[in-house]
């Protein structure tokens, strides 16, 4: 279990190997990007709450393991203003099997949707800013849990 | 009692967190967001709508009703956005 | 689209990184990596049926792309002798949304379980080997898309 | 007629492709298993349980009542267990 905040880039490839390194227990491993979307935003800043987020991605992802066979995990999120393209979280989980490693994983983004503290701003071509607001669907995508 | 501002709540009231010492009784997130509201035009704006803030005591995730004491940390926040 | 069947490793990042170069218009990718798993398996040796597998692979890509709307989709499959802890299989499904990545990446994986001619022959640490079965949950798997 | 075979059919059979013709009219897949179950114990390994078998005909998924003509390509193999 693995839960990290930064405000630098990430390897996907680097972090997998260091999550799995000398382990061959795991036939599964499934995995989330979440990226900054382009048109209309300019940039992206991400603003999290330092102390409770990690406490909160530890809660969501001890959730994850309670619920599923999980080998392994692991969040990692960045903070700070980034660009189109560029990568903002990376979700992963490990299984034997391939449906609780696909079912763990697209649980810990609905939960990080809704329960970790990031609130993001964007930048518009016209030169505005604005926050974005928390969609209905991201909790009702939580509520399927229940 | 220390509060901690975030996203759009922080730029209205104008600051990331500060240190309080109410001068009203304060038993609950409620008493302490009504007292808050009080403090100038920004924090008024921050407080108007309670349905579009959330709070977490000493970081946690809690709601209006939850009971505080004066070494608690209080944080007031939009809904989430991440991932 | 991309569909590759190769004996080499693959490097997960530059294979991502290559599918979504120069793009911003993708917010969620989702990858499932399969791996050999170790214990009583020391190898396998995955066989496959040039010129129908590539067929079988680009109809259930197709089929996805048709379901969800996808901006990319990537399958990549090993054949020959693997070792345990060693990549068989990448999948990857980039969509604006994570709810049609996630579902995308999870039908391709059931249906290659099912529909792309490969078969896995497992050699054991007492020296015997067999024909690793199909399973029936696969086949079960596949229907719930139907 | 060409004739492929996969994994188990593979090893039972001996080899993994020939060029056939059979000496027995065939109308369909089931046709040419049964002619094909005659030519020796390892064939007849192979083709002794059609549950356990899988077909193709020109590299698509088929079964045993599909229509096959000369110059098609059919593969046996047992079900598949890629990914």
């Amino acid at each position: 279990m693995t839960v990290r905040i930064q405000s630098e880039d990430f390897d996907i490839a680097a972090e997998l190997a260091a999550l799995f390194a000398g382990r061959d227990d795991m036939g599964a491993i499934v995995t989330f990007s979440g990226l900054v979307r382009g048109g209309d935003v300019t940039a992206m800043t991400l603003e999290h709450y330092p102390g409770m987020t990690e406490k909160a991605l530890q809660k969501i992802e001890a959730e994850a393991n309670a619920r599923w066979p999980l080998k392994a995990t692991l969040i990692l999120h960045r903070v700070g203003r980034l660009l189109p393209g560029e990568r903002i979280v990376l979700v992963a989980a490990a299984s034997q099997t391939r449906h609780a490693a696909f079912e763990a994983a697209s649980f810990l983004m609905d939960y990080l949707k809704t329960d970790a503290p990031f609130w993001k701003n964007e930048e518009h071509a016209d030169g505005t800013s604005a926050w974005v607001d928390a969609r209905k669907a991201d909790s009702s995508a939580k509520a399927r849990w229940r | 009692m220390r509060i901690r501002y975030f996203a759009w709540v922080r730029e209205r009231v104008g600051r990331a967190e500060e240190e309080v010492q109410p001068t009203t009784p304060i038993a609950t997130v409620a008493d302490l967001a009504d007292w808050l509201a009080t403090r100038g035009p920004g924090y008024e704006a921050a407080f108007a709508d309670r349905n579009r803030l959330r709070v977490a005591v000493n970081q946690d995730q809690a709601d209006f009703t939850a009971h505080i004491a004066a070494n608690d940390e209080i944080a007031f926040f939009p809904p989430m956005t991440g991932g």
